[in-house]
């Protein structure tokens, strides 16, 4: 078997454009069967408005401090080797990656799970706002009761 | 005390400014209340949660001289 | 908003290198918000010995008719709007995409959850058999019980 | 009435060969034990399942003259 390459959990804050595919590379290891990502992309509607663009502000110490917990909890906690996640700041157009999420591990029930919380808690807690655009003009902080 | 207030999204926009310092005597639920009043804030502060020097505290956290005090509207990445 | 593009379904064997940034390309739609991919990977071993290749063979017509009912069902049962799936045939060296499920869909929640049906469902009953080499010159099919 | 069997993976191994033709008068079961006994399949029935024409059947189905008959071993793809 090859040398055990070192776990890794990263998070980061990226105000250009996420680079999916140079994140899937990172996440390469041999002893790895399974790969499980997850993508947050820019929608064009929303709430039934058609939106035309949008805008992520992150109050950006506490961003990093937040997200980069939660990669390193879902590093203990789950069966897995890898975890990248980043997450963009700024103005982004429709179909833009507003978030992405990737986890190696050997096997996929803990890849799966490990994705998914690592999503979940990145919505619930890590300090970033939606400022979303609509074709109408308007524009709106999301604050989800 | 000397507080450094941030704010971020709608309530930066109520503000209309990025950061305050403010001196004040009580707790942070308090502090909430006054500058609520003070900028129109919307959000209740049961929807919002408290942030000093960049992490997460519970409302009945005492604050210190010197402490960034932010006020957190509920959060919307991913 | 923009036009309405087609929902999309595909389930092919492939018995060259599998062009994942490819097919993530093919899932992008302005109406979906969310897409999961899991990938599949040749592991430096299994059951405690070490692999140094595998090699997979399929039943074609059989594999490719259950791999499109597959992901026919998907798109059917859950509200995800493109699935594409590949599976490789033939030789693989270590770290190489055995393979490849992409969902795109407008929320996490159905993502997830056809992702994790289609490779289930895959494993389950897609004919295709791994021939295992290991390190020590020995090889064996894998007929899990 | 004759058949058309193909062998995949561990049972084309031990039949030595990708396929062949029979002339079989019985069930689907009937024909796994002559040809498990003719070439040292391992696997048991139970462990292994029938397609007809490249879609799954059970074993209970009547077979007719013409028809690809595969046996196929658990599998082990993704």
């Amino acid at each position: 078997m090859a040398t055990l390459g070192a776990r890794v959990s990263r998070f980061g804050l990226n105000a250009a454009t996420i680079d999916v595919d140079a994140l899937r590379r990172e996440l390469e290891d041999p002893h790895c069967g399974a790969v499980v990502a997850f993508d947050g992309i820019v929608r064009d509607h929303h709430g039934g408005r058609a939106v035309s663009e949008l805008r992520y502000e992150a109050y950006a110490a506490m961003a990093e401090r937040e997200g980069q917990a939660i990669v390193d909890a879902a590093l203990r906690e789950f069966a897995v080797r890898r975890i990248i996640a980043e997450h963009r700041t700024g103005l982004l157009a429709i179909g833009e990656v507003a978030v992405h999420v990737g986890v190696a591990a050997a096997h996929r029930d803990a890849a799966f799970a490990a994705c998914r919380f690592v999503i979940d808690q990145i919505k619930e807690r890590v300090p970033i706002w939606k400022h979303e655009h609509y074709a109408d003009g308007a524009a709106e902080w999301i604050h989800p009761d | 005390m000397r507080l450094q207030l941030r704010y971020f999204a709608s309530l930066r926009d109520a503000a209309g400014s990025e950061s305050e310092n403010v001196e004040h005597a009580g707790d942070a639920a308090s502090l909430y209340a006054l500058l609520a009043a003070r900028h129109g804030f919307a959000l209740p502060q049961s929807r919002v949660r408290l942030a000093v020097n960049g992490a997460f505290v519970p409302w009945s956290q005492a604050l210190h001289e010197g402490d960034e005090v932010v006020f957190l509207p509920p959060v919307s990445g991913g």
